[in-house]
């Protein structure tokens, strides 16, 4: 199985590592990411005013591209997931949107929000199958204990992202039970890192990222995992005594015993 | 029509919120984890919207501290969007007054060795034009 | 042609403001047909009626049009007047110029050149009418109910305490419903059991009685007066006869691990089982899901301990066949699934419950035996949180749109009984209103606070947040003060809101009832005849039609019991004349109209015709007029138009289409 | 505004007497206003609609015509509006395709107590024939003034 895939610019800069383990990964897996052409920034944040078109254009360019070679449209950013989703929601329901979109692009045949978008992570649980990521963990991690770390724009809008249930979600845990260790659900997992206020509020950010921290210390976490690159930036500025954050493909990688295929890349 | 009651009307627009369906549960503050940062709160934020009061909200520095984190947005039951409605202001503010609230001189002492692309570019496009 | 007189209402202003009636009269005097035309004030008050009167016999009208509000208000008001008349009562039409032109548009002119169309309309259509004669049907003197709590319970004691046989029918092994399940009553705080415990057994005990537990409706055909239901008693896998209840079967049941229904899946109970010690009937039921003997069949333990020898394995379900005259739906309400709702973590942590849950906690013969305890670890809480609104007044699909009305009141006397009974626990409400009318009502919410100091806080909680030490942190806003609150608290009790219990859809389906989009059934007129459905002979008790309380509830289901006393009371009653008729010239005999029968209304017979003097033997449609409702099914479905309906032909639909294209 | 000039569209709407009728009644008590070209025939149940009466709305200068009855497993009689639902799949279809458009007729359900959704619908579908024009096919040309 291929899958069109789009890495964003993080992750060909500061998070090389999410990247290249989730190649070596898939590869592992028996599915491969296949980087379209010519893509470009997201954006980062989905455009604050329903009115806006041109700072989605490249999400739809991305989409297209995917669409024209008949395959879904895989992303590992949190940020770009949320983008991608959420403007091919717009594509797909918003007929204005939509219009002015079709129009600006001349594309030869009109974009309406074909392209499936998936999270590696529904890769993962919907296509691949945790049982199936089961029996192919090579080296579990046994006895490990992992905090989940979703953030928010996995999650948030949950009617809009379907991707799991926005209070409760359970993706992350149920990935760490399939490569051997265990889950620690504590309840600030789906609470804001702060996100881009990081940049100029500092404090805030840190305070925030204390609570999660604290948070999962205090329910028993040797660790913490998440998808989005400034999440872990934020988390690793945290003050209080920290615990180690990863990528989750990083893990992946160990347990599917091609870690170092991944570091090689 | 005022221009106040105009920006109030675009801030509607841009948003797709409606800030009449609002029955002021302020369920919106309670989810908020930046509500002790703000002089305005996010149950505020939607009253001042509904009447028309935009000339302190602009000036609010409640704008720069809502993370976008769609808590308030999710959790909402009358389905308000706050969160929205602050992305709706901060817009109005850096499209017509030009006031960027970022600006790329600043740009290099803030960074640092781990600082994900991702961070930038989410602030750019929160913070400017 | 008939002689048609117009009377045009007023209605006050409601009519008067936006169409100008005198104009509508002028405009239609000149209608084929029309010889009499005027306006009034109030055209339904006896001064009104009166003018019809007048106008029937003095210019011997033969047809007549009120042009006025929705015939489903007063068409029968009017039509009783023209009979006192002396006018066939079916001779009369109504324009709606109310609720479907005076109401919606503000526009004067527009209005009322509706309201002109409309009137022509109703005047072409009279001038189609023919005298209608309605049949009569028989009434059985029995009714049905569906659903044993508390509404269901005082319906059917309430009509049989006026001399008509009465079947309940209940879907869980006994009566009782919600309110046994309940501790205390609000705003007296009486013991629920208590006062319900009484009419259970008076239920049980009445000679005109008869309960049906563990039993479902689940066919009903026929229509009012003569309904016929089948009954499905589902297999006991107990013999009621025989058994004695002495309730060894259960303590002896090896499978002991089943969720108790009772205690909202606190507590567990025995695979054999009844659903708590005052149950009526006091004969237990094998959950077939959950017994070792069905499962594996090994064990029948309970069968060799029952002395009686009442086990019976191989029970089936059996159908019961039944007529009724009259049926009321008292179906209930269940809390919502919470599913929605995870920032409140009730799926995550034992200590966060429903109201419902509360109350099996608090009750004496309930999983904690009335110890106010957490369940997660037995100990006694110090700080107790109340969420209200969780899931009700909500615009999105996460929950439901309306008020569920009882939790305001119920979360009081709850704060009340905690602080009465353990004056050291503190209690913290979290509400976006109070919402307390009725009587007495908010004088008890003002007990709660200036009597037992319960801290109400406005604004809502945004999250619990479950800690590792095992207790709660409730993070919420306080509207008033401004303030992000972070609470400590050992249990949250989150006011859930209440829905229709959801197999009413199902049986809405089935007695063709409307229902509204929340689930609850819709009465007949909101204000008027709110415990009647639109549907003749079904009648609505307590929560199927709209949240309510205890009282409310007695109250409902004492008119529902009257509404049908009322119909079981008449001997016979007149049918809708306006049913189908076949053309025995026209029609073929090709079975086409019989086949779209809902009601098996249409039969055949080979009747002698003369043709244009043709004599001759056919096979032709016959409508049985009792069992026909006019629906029009067949008049639409007849290839060579023999079938039409009466009242509403298809001459008198195309001279309304007509008029209106004018 | 000139109201002299505007199209006023010519709209029957067939209702059925247990749900969408008492639907527009209760549209009406709540003061939710829709315009005034929609007029209703009241009709025990939409499977009373007869193609037929469709057809001569047309001919007699309709420009839209809509039928309301009961949702699904919520009929009255049952059933009638299944067969209603068939009909007019059928008779749409075939109204299109001798040139009166899709949009100028439409089925619709709405239980007795959605006065909201029927005034909704009432506005959008003389929206639509507004958009739509004049219908100038099978008129019956005699009829016109």
């Amino acid at each position: 199985m291929k899958y069109s895939y789009y890495p964003g610019c993080t992750l060909r800069t500061k998070a090389k590592d999410l990247d290249d383990y989730a190649r070596a990964s898939a590869k592992a897996l028996g599915f491969e990411l296949e980087e379209i052409e010519n893509w470009q920034c997201c954006g980062g944040v989905y455009p604050l005013g329903s009115d806006e078109i041109a700072t989605k254009l490249s999400s739809v360019r991305a989409l297209n591209e995917a669409k024209e070679k008949g395959q879904p449209l895989v992303t590992l950013c949190s940020a770009c997931h949320h983008v991608i989703k959420r403007v091919n929601d717009d594509m797909k329901n918003v007929e204005d949107i939509r219009t002015r979109a079709n129009n600006y692009m001349q594309l030869s045949e009109p974009y309406m929000g074909e392209t499936e978008v998936l999270h590696f992570l529904e890769v993962l649980r919907d296509k691949v199958g945790f049982d199936k990521l089961k029996e192919k963990v090579v080296n579990p991690l046994t006895g490990v204990k992992i905090g989940a770390y979703y953030g928010c724009l996995l999650l948030r809008p949950g009617k809009l992202l379907q991707f799991d249930n926005p209070e409760n979600p359970t993706i992350i845990e149920d990935f760490i039970r399939a490569i051997g260790a265990e889950p620690v659900v504590y309840p600030y997992r789906n609470e804001c890192c702060g996100g881009y206020i990081s940049l100029k509020e500092k404090d805030m950010a840190k305070n925030m990222c204390d609570k999660i921290m604290d948070s999962a210390k205090g329910f028993g976490a040797d660790m913490l995992i998440t998808a989005c690159p400034l999440c872990l930036y934020n988390l690793n500025n945290s003050t209080t005594d920290k615990l180690p954050v990863y990528y989750f493909t990083e893990l992946l990688a160990e347990a599917l015993g091609v870690k170092e295929e991944g570091k090689d890349q | 029509m005022s221009s106040e009651k105009n920006c109030a009307q675009q801030i509607k627009e841009i948003s797709g919120a409606d800030p009449l369906k609002c029955m002021k549960c302020g369920k919106c503050s309670a989810s908020c984890p930046s509500f002790n940062e703000m002089d305005i709160k996010p149950h505020q934020f939607v009253s001042y919207v509904a009447n028309g009061d935009i000339e302190a909200l602009v000036n609010s520095k409640s704008l720069y501290k809502c993370l976008s984190c769609f808590a308030c947005l999710e959790r909402c039951p009358r389905d308000v969007k706050p969160a929205k409605l602050i992305d709706a202001a901060r817009q109005l503010v850096v499209r017509q007054r030009g006031k960027d609230y970022l600006t790329a001189d600043e740009i290099p002492e803030l960074l640092d060795e781990g600082l994900p692309q991702q961070l930038l570019v989410s602030a750019f496009r929160r913070y400017r034009r | 042609m008939q002689r048609v007189g117009v009377f045009v209402c007023h209605c006050g202003s409601n009519i008067a403001a936006t169409v100008d009636v005198k104009r509508v009269v002028e405009a239609i005097s000149n209608e084929p047909g029309v010889v009499h035309a005027e306006d009034y004030q109030y055209m339904c008050s006896e001064a009104g009626q009166a003018l019809i009167a007048k106008a029937i016999k003095e210019k011997a009208l033969t047809g007549i049009v009120v042009c006025s509000c929705s015939p489903r208000m007063h068409e029968a008001t009017f039509r009783k007047a023209a009979e006192r008349a002396g006018l066939n009562p079916y001779m009369v039409e109504i324009a709606n110029i109310r609720e479907h032109c005076s109401w919606i548009h503000k526009d004067i002119v527009e209005a009322t050149e509706k309201a002109v169309i409309l009137a022509r309309a109703a005047i072409a259509k009279v001038n189609l009418n023919t005298p209608l004669k309605p049949g009569e049907s028989r009434v059985t003197k029995r009714a049905l109910v569906i659903g044993g709590g508390i509404a269901g319970i005082q319906t059917a004691l309430d009509i049989a305490d006026a001399g008509y046989e009465v079947d309940i029918v209940e879907k869980t092994p006994s009566i009782g419903g919600r309110m046994s399940q309940l501790d205390k009553t609000f705003p007296t705080l009486d013991c629920s059991a208590c006062i319900l415990t009484p009419k259970m057994v008076e239920a049980a005990a009445h000679e005109k009685i008869n309960i049906y537990t563990y039993s479902e409706v689940d066919k009903v055909s026929g229509f009012v007066g003569d309904f016929t239901v089948d009954i499905r008693k589902k297999a006991r896998s107990v013999d009621m006869d025989k058994c004695t209840g002495c309730g060894v079967c259960q303590e002896k049941c090896p499978s002991k691990k089943a969720p108790s229904e009772f205690n909202r899946g606190l507590g567990t109970r025995s695979a054999i089982y009844t659903p708590f010690a005052q149950a009526i009937p006091n004969v237990p039921v094998i959950d077939r899901e959950n017994c070792i003997k069905f499962k594996t069949g090994k064990c029948g333990i309970c069968a060799k301990v029952c002395q009686a020898g009442a086990i019976d394995y191989e029970q089936k379900d059996e159908i019961i066949t039944e007529k009724y005259g009259a049926i009321v739906v008292a179906t209930g309400f269940d809390t919502i699934k919470l599913d929605n709702y995870d920032e409140y973590a009730y799926s995550q942590s034992k200590d966060v419950i429903t109201s419902l849950e509360l109350e099996r906690v608090m009750n004496a013969a309930g999983t904690t035996k009335g110890h106010l305890e957490r369940l997660s670890d037995g100990k006694a809480p110090k700080d107790i949180v109340f969420i209200q609104c969780v899931g009700s007044r909500c615009a999105d699909d996460r929950g439901k749109s309306y008020c569920s009305k009882i939790c305001c009141m119920y979360t009081a006397k709850h704060a009340m009984l905690i602080r009465d009974k353990y004056p050291d626990v503190n209690v913290t409400v979290f509400y976006i209103d109070v919402r307390t009318p009725g009587k007495n009502f908010d004088e008890f919410y003002r007990r709660a606070v200036e009597q037992y100091g319960v801290n109400y806080i406005k604004g809502q909680v945004g999250k619990v947040i479950p800690q590792p030490d095992g207790s709660l942190l409730v993070q919420g806003v306080d509207l008033l003060d401004n303030k992000q609150i972070l609470k400590q608290a050992d249990m949250v009790v989150l006011a859930t809101a209440i829905e229709p219990d959801p197999d009413v859809r199902k049986i809405a389906t089935m007695l063709t009832a409307s229902i509204d989009t929340n689930n609850f059934l819709t009465e007949a007129h909101a204000k008027l005849r709110p415990v009647e459905s639109p549907t003749a002979g079904i009648f609505l008790s307590g929560v199927c039609q709209g949240p309510k309380d205890i009282p409310e509830t007695v109250a409902q289901a004492g008119a529902a019991a009257v509404k049908a006393i009322g119909l079981l009371a008449k001997d016979k009653l007149l049918t809708n004349p306006c049913t189908a008729k076949a053309d025995e010239l026209l029609c073929n005999g090709c079975s086409a109209c019989a086949n779209v029968c809902p009601y098996g209304a249409i039969s055949y017979e080979v009747k002698e015709v003369n043709d244009h003097g043709i004599r001759e033997q056919r096979r032709v449609a016959v409508v049985n007029s009792a069992l026909c409702q006019g629906c029009g099914a067949c008049t639409v479905t007849c290839p060579s138009g023999a079938m039409d309906l009466q009242g509403f032909s298809n001459l008198q639909i195309i001279s309304e289409v007509d008029a209106i294209c004018q | 505004m000139s109201v002299e000039n505007q199209f006023k569209p010519k709209i029957v709407a067939f209702c059925c007497n247990w749900c969408s009728y008492a639907g527009a009644d209760l549209a009406g008590s709540s003061r939710l206003t829709y315009p005034a070209d929609v007029k209703i025939i009241r009709v025990p149940c939409s499977c009373r609609v007869n193609p037929m009466f469709i057809l001569r709305a047309f001919e007699k200068g309709a420009d839209g015509v809509i039928i309301c009855g009961c949702h699904p497993g919520d009929c009255h009689y049952s059933t009638g509006n299944y067969y209603a639902r068939r009909r007019m799949t059928l008779l749409f279809s075939m109204l299109d395709y001798i040139g009166i458009e899709n949009g100028r007729t439409r089925v619709e359900w709405v239980s007795a107590a959605e006065g909201v959704k029927f005034s909704q619908t009432m506005n959008e579908f003389v929206d639509k024939i507004r958009s739509l024009g004049e219908n100038v096919r099978l008129g019956d040309l005699r009829c016109k003034k």
